[in-house]
């Protein structure tokens, strides 16, 4: 058995910031004879390249194993430290940094005596994990350079555009007849005025010409199977159905236009409209009625929908403004709790529809305004609350802004691609910094399948997914360990040690990723851990009783030896 | 084959700890120094609070150690529970509020286990007071500072732990 | 209303119309009381119900050997019947191979365990009494009460005549884990007595925190009588009272212990709407 | 698919303890405590739990291995029985049926015994039959015999619950005797007091209400210091002396040297420490005393168990429920052993072998003539050099590992003629054999084991044994048939019929009998339930007999080369030679290494730390094994487990011996402490 005298450790003077504090002499001698430490040196500010080609070469030519640096944290030089090293060719696993400046020093200046033995300790610690962690095996697997788009709205077909140009291979999979989504079912795009088929056209155009992307019409997803960069989606067109493989998928499946049941007798009275039966009429032609009341927010911002909808508001400005232009005598007002037009466009749009002579009357939440009349609208009462008195309005015809909700399930997206869904049905994406990722890597969402969007939004975040979707398809293969979505390398992949697993399916059920499955090994069950999903939290570590799944990296040996040296 | 861990030929250092006895590992353990705490800090955030901590010179109680974990949802509950028994009375557990997790509310299993095993420590009169949980808290470094010296003024008041483990009997035996 | 030849009719009847091929039961034979497979109905007058036996473990042992299309009949108490439910949700018993014959407990008999809920879900024999909580019980009283100090002192003094027998875990129908950790020297000293007084006795109640079953398995082995149930009852009530869940009574609901607080909500925290609200949480 | 749940006994200590072995296909694949058993009542400690472990090792004998040259080669059954009969046989003829001799073994069940002290004792007219008994608790049925009449545990387990007081002497029963501790916590926590006397600060002692740490060997002063005080402050029962016992003055005249102080400054106590112990056993209204190894296996380990009789008889704790002397027998048999004549001086239950009209009975029984010359005790034989022993059956025992001494015990085998020893797995014995035979272990045989509280209980066959090997009822049987004495039994229970008709204590045993929960001897008729506590109302031997405990100090003690006391003793996970513990996964995990318990004073001064390899030497032999540092043995003591062969603590043991009973002197002896230099074991 070689000698077990294989560590190297190299303490940083930092400039005096360090060894003005704690004793850097008797940690050296310490450390000399300590069992595992072939040789301690002190060195000085090792985030110097000079002192780190040093470093690297002695390092080089002791040609031992493994080297414990003990510095500054790794926000601050620290991590420099180790990627310069690793550069050098040292591999990670063989690295260990030790936090003795900010974890030691600077928080114990006024008992340098103490902080020499806390020092002592944590290089300890820092030794129990050098020698025992490994690095998680990397598995890659083959990428596709093809990607499937589902839904063919502003979003979508954006992606596809996109995508196309970039040479690579897009299916676009729309589940009606025509592209174009919800932009079909209005009359004009707001802000900007023009028609669903101009704003569409040079996408249009692009998935026409592109010989890139092939455009399945009528067609929807009938299951998908695999991991990133090889799903198999079977697609279902009437009775014909083939499979086609991909290396991405992109959800572009939009949301639906709510209906408001039973809300301001709706469906009572002729002349109360939803925005959609608006829409269809504009785009018929010319509206009748002269006396035109908005109301938005129905059904939003309340208890069952805690969410403004983002597309209401401009979308009422629009028809409100079309019909004062046709209609200069006609008389428009709309009823709102708060017009949210964020952005420097939607803020001129309002101002040039109030220019235009539409009225805006705010009203509360708690008394909403009431519609009257027998069979046909008469007038809406409201009690405005910036004058303060009840105002009646005789109107021909009332608008109810509703807002858009999230398909029932997407058409059972959920179930295959193993999404997740907030508590309001929409899908849930990564927090923070990460807008178009799912929980599932490999699988992206853009447009108003992720958030109620107009279509401007909506095609930036299609190009988003887009871009996003390329980064990840446009190499030859994926590395497992590379797939953490985020900068840098995934943490750890869980490993299960397959004898000792009793099957008890708890990492199954508790991992946010669903990377665990249970599977017959010679008859009994046992669970193995798919490397691409796996992100290396460890939640499934907490909960195994026997711990049968551990993290590589900082596995349940090294936290036991770690606790044993903290306080020696 | 993937290596177990519970690999039984685990080089002789590894055992050290292990040799000396329980009883004796109690004392030898016995710093005299005020109580002692083993923290698990959540990379994504509490190490940050911790880390500012050192930036900005904030002197803390000399008896803690940080284990730097992926997710606070990563500790298992047989490690704190081995930490009380080599002897640190208290143990912290911080990660990041609930529903800003970074893997995805991993934070609220965490959450939902630490609240079980306060019962249970509460049951044998170890006393939950040593185990110290905040989700969301501890991304700040005066926050972690606050945290930190709160909770060891909470241990103070706790006898050291090691006499749980030698707690002399009702009717102490003589001789 | 005999409960001993109620149960006997009833393997009787599970025999002779098939539903099982055999029944696991206790045998009052010329040596005392001994577990027994009983396959053919004529021997089924030496079934008894006495003294309490839990059949959970052992019928997990012998399904693993027998042929995959027998059916196995398992007289149960309640606890038996909750931990083959707890066994089935954990993979490690294939539900359509059991079937369960249910006994009810006596009132003393379910006194001595401290069992909430003394009967199965359909009894076959005897008579379903109320269960009893825990908390009243006068032993649990004294080892609850009192201030922190008074319990240690109290738990220590009994822990520390643990001989490590590993009966507590031998015994326990939920503890399946080979190897376990218990027998690991990174978790517990190995080789010397009393059991690590908190490592050994803390880290197997916490496993069964949300497995327990509460059968009193552990208690009965235990030579030194140490009151191992006391450590699970306030875990179990504190399940009962936030998630309104008990180990062993729904094959299908996982113990809440695994998902997240949208899937199985405390009332004691709220999620915020807004995935990413900077509201001050807990 | 034949699954089986058999009930059987559990073959370690002498608990007794119920098993409920689960068997498949002709392998036990479990073990499950029997919940209904009267004395372990669904418990198990950690040997009882994985008794089965051992059973289907690899390493089993399965068939007769002769010995040519270095090499063991298997021969048939016949071939292998005309061996031992025609070497035995010339042996007698040579030198006499005295040049015999015969070890059986407390792991064999009573009928097994019974036809082994047959064969030797009719086959070759000589009584040299000896067991493990000597080595343990002989010293307790050659002094409790003479001071009560019996050699047995006077109550049963079950009754140590209701005792208003329990001495515990010399035991470390926690590890050992772990059921049993169980119902002296049951009595603990009804309000009796505890009291240790042991110079290790053991669980049992941590958990007393009173630990007496006497240097070893002491036991002496200390029960005499005690039984002064209660004659001083006249706690003693008056009326129970007068009526029920006899010889107390001359004990009270002994007395008198033994002052408190004296007794304090020889234990190495505090006199108040001693006092306040002898007042609360005198004034206890019931109180057992629960004593083993640590009284027993001393050069006065007689006198010990007669310091210990006269405590009882003083204060009338015994013959009584709840109040007597309980010896704690270490082997599940070992009682039944000595119970079926398995010693040198007595015939089945305890008949003298002096006696001519006992010698006469025997012979009609057996029609054989037996020998009126009292056989050798295997400590003297082996301590002697052996010379007029010339050949030795051994069944079922591993002297090598388990006697003192070991370079002596080596010798003696060395130079016999002829050596035959039956076991299950190959031991350190086996290697000297000319000719091994395999015996079945305790799940492959039907028979009766006798546990410490005197009950006899079943043993049912779960499996065959494996290959070849048979139980050795049936080698006995064949052996006597060869001898022509005529053992034509077809069923253990016929043994257990003539036992009964032959012995007294058993004279209504029968297998019928014992299907549940077993007998309690002496049971004479066959309509008699058993008797649960002995000496009610009348001692066996009529009156209770004080007999003055001449104290004589350990043979060695510390001094300047060798200055530890070294104290051998079992540990909880292993069991004795360690052939069937050191064998069962779940045992050897917990520990596999011998180790040394060194107290932290001690290890600090020589610089050792805890898993150091260390070489513990005496004067006979040296040892290197690795430290454990611990407050359990206090400064200036050492205590190893003699379980591990690698490093056999009772090699280094003092073979001296209790005049008496021949026990040698296991627990105190001075031994040397040093650091290993070079890596030796770690």
């Amino acid at each position: 058995m070689d000698s077990k005298k294989t560590v190297i450790c190299v303490l940083c003077r930092c400039y005096g910031e360090i060894s003005d504090v704690i004793d850097l002499d008797s940690l050296k001698n310490m450390l000399t004879d300590h069992p595992l430490v072939s040789s301690a040196e002190i060195r000085d500010c090792l985030c110097l390249e000079a002192n780190l080609e040093g470093l690297s070469e002695t390092i080089r030519q002791s040609g031992t194993g493994k080297v414990l640096i003990a510095a500054c944290s790794p926000l601050a030089r620290g991590d420099p430290i180790l990627r310069g090293l690793e550069q050098r060719g040292i591999h990670p696993a063989d690295l260990e940094l030790v936090e003795i400046r900010e974890g030691c020093v600077w928080i114990h200046k006024d008992n340098p005596q103490g902080a020499t033995g806390k020092a002592w300790d944590l290089i300890n610690m820092g030794l129990a994990s050098l020698i025992r962690k490994e690095r998680s095996e990397d598995t890659t697997t083959l990428v596709r350079h093809e990607v499937v788009i589902v839904g063919a709205g502003p979003a979508g077909l954006a992606a596809a555009a996109s995508l196309g140009q970039l040479g690579v291979k897009v299916h676009l999979v729309e589940r009606g007849k025509r592209p174009g989504g919800m932009l079909n079912l209005i009359s004009k795009v707001a802000p900007d005025e023009t028609g669903p088929q101009e704003k569409l056209a040079p996408y249009l155009k692009a998935v026409d010409e592109n010989t890139n992307i092939t455009y399945y019409a009528s067609t929807h997803i009938a299951s998908v199977e695999g991991t990133v960069g090889d799903f198999a989606i079977s697609l279902q067109a009437g009775e014909t159905g083939h499979t086609i493989h991909a290396g991405a998928v992109i959800v572009a499946t939009g949301a639906q236009a709510l209906l408001p049941q039973g809300l301001y007798r709706y469906k009572e009275l002729k002349g109360v409209l939803s925005a959609i039966e608006l829409e269809r009429h504009l785009k018929a032609g010319p509206v009748q009625a002269r006396r035109i009341v908005f109301i938005q927010c129905v059904a939003a911002r309340d208890q069952a929908r805690p969410y403004c909808s983002a597309i209401c508001c401009p979308v009422s400005l629009k028809n409100a403004m079309a019909l004062r232009k046709e209609h200069p005598e006609a008389e428009v007002s709309i009823l709102h709790r708060d017009i949210i037009c964020p952005g420097s466009t939607l803020e001129h749009y309002y101002r040039r529809a109030m220019a235009k002579g539409v009225k805006f009357i705010r009203f509360e939440e708690q008394n909403p305004p009431v519609i009257e009349g027998e069979d046909q609208v008469s007038t809406v009462r409201v009690y405005d609350t910036a004058t303060g008195i009840m105002r009646e309005l005789d109107t021909d015809m009332v608008v109810l802004s509703t807002p858009l909700a999230a398909h029932k399930d997407a058409h059972g997206l959920v179930r295959m691609l193993a999404l997740t869904q907030d508590h309001l049905g929409f899908f849930e994406v990564q927090p923070l910094m990460h807008p178009v990722e799912t929980t599932v890597p490999g699988i992206f969402i853009c447009g108003s399948a992720r958030w109620p969007v107009l279509a401007d939004r909506a095609i930036t975040q299609g190009e988003a997914a887009a871009m996003k979707a390329f980064c990840l398809v446009s190499g030859q293969e994926i590395a497992a360990l590379g797939l953490s979505q985020f900068k840098g390398e995934k943490f750890a992949i869980a490993r299960v040690d397959q004898e000792a697993c009793t099957g008890c399916g708890n990492c199954v059920h508790i991992c946010p990723y669903d990377a665990c499955t249970l599977g017959l090994v010679d008859g009994a069950s046992k669970s193995t851990v798919d490397p691409m999903r796996c992100t290396g939290c460890g939640t499934c570590v907490a909960v195994c009783p026997n711990g049968s799944i551990q993290l590589p990296e900082q596995d349940a040996v090294v936290i036991g030896e770690m606790l044993a040296q903290s306080f020696s | 084959m993937a290596r177990c861990w519970r690999n039984r030929f685990r080089d002789a250092w590894c055992d050290m700890s292990n040799r000396v006895s329980n009883e004796i590992k109690g004392n030898t353990k016995k710093t005299g120094r005020g109580p002692k705490a083993i923290i698990f800090a959540c990379r994504w955030c509490a190490l940050i609070g911790a880390d500012g901590a050192g930036k900005n010179r904030v002197q803390l109680p000399l008896n803690f150690r940080v284990i730097p974990v992926e997710c606070a949802a990563r500790v298992e509950p047989d490690s704190i529970i081995r930490a009380f028994s080599y002897g640190i009375d208290g143990v912290g557990v911080l990660g990041c509020h609930l529903g800003g997790c970074r893997y995805h509310n991993a934070n609220h299993r965490a959450l939902k286990r630490l609240d079980l095993l306060r019962k249970l420590l509460d049951t044998v009169g170890i006393g939950s007071g040593r185990l110290l949980t905040s989700f969301g808290t501890a991304h700040e470094y005066h926050q972690f500072a606050a945290i930190l010296n709160e909770f060891f003024q909470g241990l103070r008041e706790f006898p050291p732990i090691d006499e749980w483990a030698r707690a002399q009997m009702t009717d102490a035996g003589k001789g | 209303m005999n409960i001993r030849e109620d149960a006997r009719r009833a393997a009787r009847k599970v025999l002779e119309q098939g539903k099982a091929q055999g029944v696991l039961g206790l045998r009052e034979a010329g040596d005392g009381v001994s577990p027994h497979l009983f396959e053919d109905p004529g021997d089924i007058d030496s079934l008894v119900v006495e003294p309490k036996w839990l059949l959970a473990k052992l019928a997990t042992g012998i399904l693993k050997d027998l042929p995959d299309d027998y059916r196995l009949a398992v007289m149960c108490r309640g606890c038996d019947e909750r931990a083959i439910v707890e066994l089935i949700k954990r993979n490690q018993l294939d539900g359509a191979k059991i079937h369960v014959i249910g006994l009810a407990c006596s009132q003393e008999q379910a006194r001595a365990c401290l069992c909430t809920r003394p009967y199965p879900s359909e009894v076959a024999a005897g008579d379903v009494v109320e269960g009893v909580d825990p908390f009243q019980d006068e032993r649990a009283r004294t080892f609850l009460e009192g201030d922190q100090r008074e319990r240690m002192i109290r738990w220590a003094t009994e822990l520390k005549r643990c001989v490590k027998c590993y009966g507590c875990r031998n015994s326990c129908p939920i503890c399946v884990c080979v190897p376990c950790k218990l027998e690991d020297d990174l978790w517990v000293g190995r080789g010397e007595i009393p059991a690590d007084l908190i490592s050994f006795h803390l880290i197997r109640a916490f496993h069964l925190s949300d497995t327990c079953v509460a059968c009193g398995a552990c208690q009965d082995a235990c030579p030194e009588n140490i009151p191992l149930m006391l450590l699970q009852i306030s875990m179990r009530a504190f399940l009962m009272q936030e998630y309104g869940y008990e180990a062993g009574t729904d094959r299908e609901r996982r113990s809440p212990m695994l998902s997240d607080l949208t899937k199985e909500p405390s009332p004691g925290y709220e999620i915020p709407g807004w995935v990413d609200s900077l509201k001050d949480s807990v | 698919m034949n699954l089986g749940f058999i009930k059987t006994t559990c073959p370690y200590c002498g608990t007794g303890c119920g098993l409920v072995l689960q068997v498949r296909d002709g392998k036990v694949v479990g073990n499950y405590p029997d919940r209904d058993h009267p004395v372990s009542k669904g418990s198990l400690c950690i040997k009882g739990w994985n008794a089965h472990e051992f059973i289907h090792h690899p390493e089993r004998l399965t068939s007769p291995l002769l010995r040519k040259g270095k090499t063991f080669y298997p021969i048939p059954w016949d071939e292998a029985i005309d061996l031992v009969v025609e070497r035995l046989g010339r042996t007698a003829e040579k030198y006499g049926g005295d040049a015999i001799g015969g070890l059986c073994s407390a792991k064999c069940t009573n009928e097994e015994n019974y036809l082994f002290q047959k064969f030797i004792r009719a086959g070759f007219q000589t009584n040299n039959v000896e067991h493990c008994a000597r080595l343990c608790h002989s010293p307790t049925v050659a002094g409790m015999s003479q001071a009560l009449g019996s050699g047995a545990m006077t109550n049963s387990i079950k009754d140590l619950e209701g005792a208003k007081c329990i001495l515990i002497m010399g035991s470390n029963a926690a590890e050992t005797f772990p059921i049993i501790m169980g119902d002296i916590y049951k009595a603990k926590d009804r309000g009796a007091r505890l009291i240790v006397v042991d110079p290790r600060a053991t669980e049992v002692a941590k958990n007393a209400h009173i630990h007496l740490q006497i240097r070893s060997g002491t036991d002496i002063p200390l029960i005499c210091g005690m039984m002064r005080h209660i004659i001083e402050h006249s706690l003693e029962d008056k009326e129970f002396i007068t009526k029920r016992t006899e010889g107390f003055d001359t004990l009270n005249e002994y007395l008198t040297g033994w002052t408190v102080e004296r007794a304090a400054e020889e234990c190495g106590l505090d006199g108040d420490m001693i006092r306040e112990a002898a007042e609360t056993y005198a004034t206890a209204a019931e109180a057992s005393i629960v004593f083993c190894m640590g009284i027993t296996q001393h050069a006065c380990g007689t006198a010990n168990v007669l310091a210990i009789c006269d405590l009882a008889l003083l204060c009338g704790h015994v013959g009584k429920e709840h109040s007597g002397i309980c010896p704690l027998r270490g082997q599940c048999n070992v009682q039944g052993a000595c119970d079926m004549g398995g010693l040198p001086d007595v015939y089945p239950g305890y008949q003298r072998a002096s006696d001519p009209g006992i010698r006469k009975k025997f012979e009609d029984a057996w029609g054989r003539e037996l020998s009126d010359r009292p056989g050798l005790a295997v400590t003297e034989t082996i301590g002697s050099g052996g010379g007029d022993i010339r050949s030795v059956y051994i069944m079922g025992e591993n002297p090598v590992m388990s006697d003192p001494n070991r370079n002596k015990t080596l010798e003696f085998l060395k130079q016999l003629d002829f050596l035959v020893v039956q076991d299950i797995f190959p031991t350190e014995t086996t290697q000297f054999a000319h000719l091994i035979l395999p015996g079945a272990c305790f799940a492959e045989k039907t028979g009766t084991f006798t546990n410490t509280e005197r009950r006899i209980q079943l043993l049912r066959k779960a499996v065959d044994p494996p290959g070849e090997a048979r139980d050795d009822f049936t080698i006995l049987c064949m052996l006597g048939k060869a001898m022509g004495l005529g053992f034509d039994y077809t069923d253990p229970s016929e043994v257990m019929d003539e036992i009964a008709s032959l012995t007294p204590l058993y004279g209504g045993v029968h297998f019928y009998r014992l299907g549940h929960g077993g007998l309690q001897w002496p049971c004479p008729t066959d309509d008699h339930p058993g008797t649960p506590f002995l000496h009610k109302g009348e001692f066996t031997r009529g009156k209770g007999l004080f007999v003055v405990p001449e104290y004589t100090p350990p043979v060695e003690s510390p001094d300047h080369d060798y200055p530890y006391i070294f104290i051998t003793g079992r540990m909880f996970c292993h069991y004795h030679t360690g052939t069937m513990t050191r064998r069962s996964p779940s045992l050897n995990r917990e520990t596999d290494k011998p180790f040394v318990e060194i107290n932290p004073v001690d290890a600090a001064r020589i610089g050792i730390r805890g898993g150091d390899a260390v070489r513990v030497s005496t004067r006979r032999d040296a040892i290197v094994t690795t430290a454990r540092i611990t407050e359990r043995v206090s400064r200036g003591s050492i205590f190893a487990a003699f379980h591990f062969f690698e490093a056999p603590a009772d090699a280094l043991t003092i073979d001296a011996l209790d005049p008496v009973s021949k026990v040698p002197e296991f627990k105190v002896c001075a031994a040397n402490l040093r650091k290993e230099e070079s890596d030796g074991l770690s």
